[in-house]
């Protein structure tokens, strides 16, 4: 795939076997790719490295019938996080970027309802930020 | 969930309404909210609404040291503890590279095995209690409160445990242990016998279940279902055998798979489960090594920077802890991937167009525990 | 001469909210409101083992109309405090709560320093009659909550309190 | 002798009254007892006590609308079956006094075909709950 950081790891001691690091653009691309060949979408983990000024995004994917693990993870600036949707590809994201927009807020452009999922309806704060105070 | 799915107009003769499946419902399983649009006895559209149970798992995971965030494992999905605890001690353990004794590795197998069959008979009771038959839940209820026994015995709680611990678990197995155990799987297998004959052969059973609410492979592969939905589906994964880890590989069992892909089918897998947790056990237990339950664990443990995942079959499907650590004592984000997440998210497209007592029927048979959706 | 027949067996002469007050303490029937671990204990309490229905509690009633005793099982979080109060004005007179679990009494092994979502303690919400204290309280502290509230009602206690030596 | 149709007359007027007052004493009886006996203070916050029961939530939309036909033909069935119970306990009062045979036959009789209802129901479908 272009621009993208691909760096294998030991599955006995990272518990993935492929780590690729991308532009926030070429997410969905990636998740077209690994659909196509038969991958699974297994989480979507939001971390807010608040030292760096910026906002991870880390999607998991495993295949149902091999035991290989790919990790595809892409970084946006903090103040202005911004994700294309691949909910258009696994419709099981829909809730995932729901909750990581509940807990981090980061938009997911192109997504059909970002209303809260875990927080109450009008929920406006996003606990798991670094800065978040209560 | 975009309104395109609308399976057409609702019928001329009478109006849409909507229906509350609301938190505080019997065959909710707890506090899920499911706002159903229906056109008389069918559903149109259903939309889940959760958090209801939000717990902060995930907030207490990032502000506390690793030790600590043991007993919330337990409470994550109270059915299955000991998965949860085998999945964030295993991340740890992998991360920090800690060794775990041969003989520790088996009582995890043989406790975990034991509480599967646990959650599956509590799936079991529920299951049918949903479906209008009362008397399956008190048998169910019967044979686990042996296996709670069994499990107090080497644990100390009923239902929430925290018996795993970085490098092996608590306390070694007493003498008397394997013969219970032992005896309990003898006196289990004629009731699963019984349960044969008088529920799963049981031709109203047969009629609520057969071909109603099928989901298919490739429904299973975009949302991320996974565990016995997605054996129930003809797939068959199984983190045991697919990725396996502690001592699995050293014991042989197979994954009960069916091919229909109906409630039926998730229905047999479960109870085809039962049993071969039995054999499971039985040959632990024959192979279980003497030694010591605890290796060499560091007094304050600091976990390398960078990310580990550890990912484990717990009795609902694929759970994977993700541990994101900066070097410091807590975890700097520690994500869980629940098996309860992904299944539920299919129901909203699974459960179109379906009469409102089989949408509950797929509801039961997809085995929910709402924290463990909500975390 | 036949033997003189002692009447204080046969004839039981009460006040009559004495009466009302016995015959609601052997028919409490909790409304069905698990919500999180407590309520697995609640339904070990129902079960063949330790069979609540000894004393008249094992009608689970999930339509807030029908039950008398509202157990709450597990965590209040802030999304389900409105309809937990619902709940509660839903329900006829009489009615009583009881609070089970250390979540129930005061949010439990959930409450930290910049907690966001979870309701510390029902009490907060409306009065509560029993706390049964547990992270799950065993089935026979559920038992013993029910016995509470029978004593809280007609005065008397009809089980012996074990007391440990 | 003319007050002898006074005395019958004033004997029918007793018995019909008295029966009118226990009908009435049964229908206002339990309502008074309940109001008599029923705590008067309330413990309650929202004060919702009489809306719709929907599991904790706000009801969403109308109930008055309109239902598919199958729910009214399901109603149908029952109210005719209702009907032939009703048929069925002044029969309980003299089954059996002397001829058994015949009474129990008559009984079979009336019960099968008022179970044709049954069969009818389910030839014309209103038990698949199709949508109409």
């Amino acid at each position: 795939m272009d621009g993208a950081v691909t760096t294998p790891a030991d599955h006995a001691a990272k518990g993935y076997d492929l780590d690729v690091a991308l532009a926030a653009g070429g997410v969905v691309a990636a998740a077209e790719y690994l659909g196509g060949i038969g991958f699974s979408l297994d989480t979507m983990t939001g971390v807010d490295w608040i030292a760096q000024n910026e906002m991870e995004v880390v999607y998991d994917y495993f295949h149902p019938a091999s035991p290989l693990r790919i990790v595809v993870r892409t970084r946006v600036p903090r103040d202005n996080p911004e994700v294309p949707t691949v909910s258009g590809v696994f419709p099981g994201a829909n809730w995932h970027e729901r909750e990581t927009h509940d807990f981090f807020g980061i938009r997911f452009a192109g997504h059909p309802n970002l209303t809260p999922l875990l927080l109450p309806e009008d929920a406006d704060y996003h606990p798991l930020r670094k800065d978040f105070v209560a | 969930m975009s309104a395109s799915f609308d399976i057409g107009a609702p019928s001329k003769s009478g109006e849409t309404f909507v229906l509350n499946l609301g938190p505080q419902h019997p065959a909710a399983h707890g506090v899920l909210r499911v706002k159903m649009t229906m056109d008389g006895e069918y559903v149109m559209r259903s939309e889940p609404v959760i958090g209801y149970i939000h717990r902060m798992h995930e907030k207490m995971g990032e502000n506390r040291p690793l030790a600590q965030f043991l007993p919330n494992t337990g409470r994550i999905d109270y059915l299955s503890a000991l998965h949860y605890n085998h999945a964030f001690v295993g991340a740890v353990e992998r991360a920090a590279r800690i060794e775990v004794p041969p003989r520790a590795e088996f009582i995890r197998v043989i406790t975990s095995e034991l509480n599967r069959i646990s959650s599956h008979l509590v799936w079991w009771g529920a299951f049918l209690l949903d479906l209008g038959g009362f008397t399956p839940l008190l048998y169910a209820f019967d044979d686990r409160e042996k296996i709670l026994d069994l499990l107090e015995g080497v644990t100390g709680s009923r239902l929430t445990y925290c018996y795993f611990r970085f490098g092996g678990v608590r306390d070694d197995l007493d003498e008397g242990f394997a013969g219970r155990t032992r005896a309990f799987i003898a006196q289990m297998r004629p009731r699963l016998k019984m349960y044969r004959q008088l529920v799963t052969d049981n031709v109203i059973l047969r009629k609520r279940l057969e071909d109603i609410g099928p989901i298919s492979p490739e429904l299973c592969r975009k949302y991320g279902a996974t565990g016995p939905v997605i054996r129930g589906s003809g797939v068959p994964y199984d983190v045991r055998k697919v990725e396996p880890y502690s001592v699995y590989s050293q014991l042989d069992f197979d994954v009960p798979v069916y091919p229909e892909g109906d409630c039926m089918g998730r229905y047999r897998v479960r109870m085809d489960e039962i049993a071969q947790s039995l054999r499971i056990i039985e040959q632990a237990l024959d192979k279980l090594p003497d030694g010591p339950t605890l290796g060499k664990v560091p007094r304050v443990l600091k976990l390398p920077v960078g990310d580990v995942c550890y990912a484990v079959e717990a009795a609902r499907g694929r759970l994977m802890v993700r541990i994101v650590s900066d070097g410091k004592e807590a975890a700097y984000r520690l994500k869980l991937r629940t098996p309860s997440f992904s299944n539920m998210s299919l129901f909203e497209e699974a459960s179109r167009g379906m009469m409102l007592a089989d949408a509950l029927a797929l509801m039961g048979s997809l085995d929910l525990v709402i924290p463990d959706i909500d975390r | 001469m036949e033997t003189p027949v002692d009447t204080s067996q046969i004839v039981k002469f009460a006040k009559l909210d004495e009466l009302l007050a016995l015959s609601r303490a052997n028919s409490l029937w909790p409304l069905t409101f698990g919500l999180a671990c407590c309520a697995i204990e609640m339904m070990a309490a129902g079960g063949p083992r330790f069979d609540i229905s000894r004393f008249g509690a094992e009608v689970f009633r999930p339509s807030p109309r029908q039950a008398d005793v509202m157990i709450v099982a597990g965590t209040i979080n802030r999304k389900m405090a409105m309809a937990v109060k619902t709940l509660y004005d839903q329900m006829l007179e009489p009615k009583w709560v009881i609070a089970m679990g250390n979540c129930a009494i005061s949010g439990g092994p959930f409450v930290f320093p910049g907690q966001y979502a979870v309701i510390e303690g029902v009490d907060k919400l409306f009065p509560v009659d029993i706390f049964i204290p547990g992270c799950p309280p065993r089935p026979e502290a559920l038992i013993e909550g029910i016995l509470k509230l029978e004593e809280k009602l007609t005065g008397k206690r009809r089980w012996p309190v074990v007391k440990p030596e | 002798m003319p007050n002898l149709i006074d005395d019958i007359f004033a004997g029918d007027l007793i018995y019909l009254s008295a029966f009118c007052l226990a009908g009435l004493a049964l229908t206002i009886g339990p309502i008074a007892v309940v109001l008599l006996l029923s705590p008067r203070k309330t413990r309650n916050t929202e004060h919702k006590t009489g809306q719709a029961i929907e599991c904790g939530m706000e009801p969403i939309g109308e109930a008055w609308i309109r239902y598919s036909a199958s729910y009214y033909l399901y109603a149908l069935v029952f109210v005719a079956f209702a009907v032939d119970v009703l048929y069925l306990i002044p029969v309980a009062l003299v089954y059996n006094r002397q001829f058994a045979i015949r009474d129990f036959v008559e009984l079979a009789m009336f019960v099968g075909i008022l179970s044709l209802v049954i069969v009818y129901a389910w030839k014309k479908g209103v038990f698949e709950w199709k949508r109409r």
